[in-house]
């Protein structure tokens, strides 16, 4: 389940949900991530594009893969400007086992950074900076440019 | 027809070319000096799927799309 | 932050309040770890005990040893009787960067699986059966026993 | 005099002893059948912090906890 949402997440309200709606699926583990916005070179906040075409089939080649391993993957994420100390990104995974969720949980973190389709600008004097030097180029990136 | 769109920081309007392959799209982005300099690191998606090389035939209302780096979460 | 509890735990009160008393904090991630029981082997629930000295003195190694990385970790955990698809254990780590989260909670699920004086109990037919094969001698056990 | 402790599933009551190292204790409990089958697979812990050997000279008033396998979570 991937859900997005205008501004900042309820973190509490969406960990209590996911809880319950997974609480008679006999998972033995659930373990969320949540991201929050960091007070840091006098940013007031970030904000965020989405392109969702593609982060839906990023997300559901990541859900085939947990559905492999008996596990179940929900991620959360926020469009627009999130202030600090606020919350942008919850992913989390329920598995029978938890050796399962910890390495999908660190994986899938992982590649969500590098290969969602999501820019983050900072938010500084009221404007949007595309936070470039924090972004990653997407695997395979660069076949347009001219060959060397 | 096909739809070329910059997606994320990119400020460009998309682009509506007639062309057959990606390989004419690299030669006309490679002039535009909006977009030149992105190249390098944008992926290519064409109709939402990402592809890993300019081999890929076009035809008319393909959509395609230019993604530069990326930093959700 | 260690907390002990007679009965299940309340997960989403927990989440909740770990989340809001470091909203101000700066840490940039924050992992939650939740255990709950699963129905198998015809259990109607599992049963603990801890030996609390011990089972203190070792979070509070773990705790230091997350202030060296700038993080914290909290945790809590059941006492006495858990019955199916309820929660005896959460684990939580707040760093200020995802990756020593990511790494913080697995060494410190792991740890705590192989160290933490904690004995678990099948409950069978009104019976508290130890779960033997399930657990794990401590580092360094057998020393009392006969020289071979 | 020590006291020792038997943790967990252990079913055995706290034991008052006179002895002067760990050596002492460990051939008393071989020689206990409630508790010799654990020797193998228990820890020790000296006023709860674990040891890892017997060379540990215990005085009057210490506590001695033998610690079986352990499952927590």
């Amino acid at each position: 389940m991937l859900s997005l949402y205008n501004g900042s997440l309820d973190v509490p309200k969406l960990l209590k949900e996911w809880y319950e709606a997974e609480a008679q699926s006999n998972y033995g583990a659930y373990i969320p991530f949540v991201g929050t916005v960091r007070s840091e070179d006098g940013i007031d906040g970030l904000s965020f594009d989405i392109y969702e075409p593609i982060l839906n089939s990023w997300f559901e080649a990541w859900q085939t893969k947990a559905k492999e391993r008996g596990a179940v993957i929900k991620m959360a994420h926020s469009r627009g400007d999130v202030m600090l100390h606020e919350s942008s990104y919850i992913a989390a995974v329920f598995s029978p086992k938890r050796r399962v969720a910890l390495e999908f949980i660190d994986a899938f973190v992982e590649d969500f950074k590098a290969s969602a389709p999501i820019w983050k600008y900072d938010l500084i004097d009221g404007k949007r900076v595309y936070a470039k030097k924090r972004s990653t180029a997407i695997k395979g990136s660069g076949i347009l440019g001219a060959k060397s | 027809m096909v739809k070329v769109e910059f997606l994320g920081p990119i400020q460009k309007e998309a682009l509506e070319l007639e062309i057959a392959d990606l390989n004419e799209l690299a030669a006309i982005l490679q002039k535009d000096e909006e977009v030149n300099e992105w190249l390098e690191s944008c992926a290519v998606a064409v109709n939402d799927t990402l592809v890993a090389s300019l081999e890929c035939p076009l035809k008319d209302g393909d959509k395609i799309s230019l993604l530069p780096p990326v930093c959700g979460g």
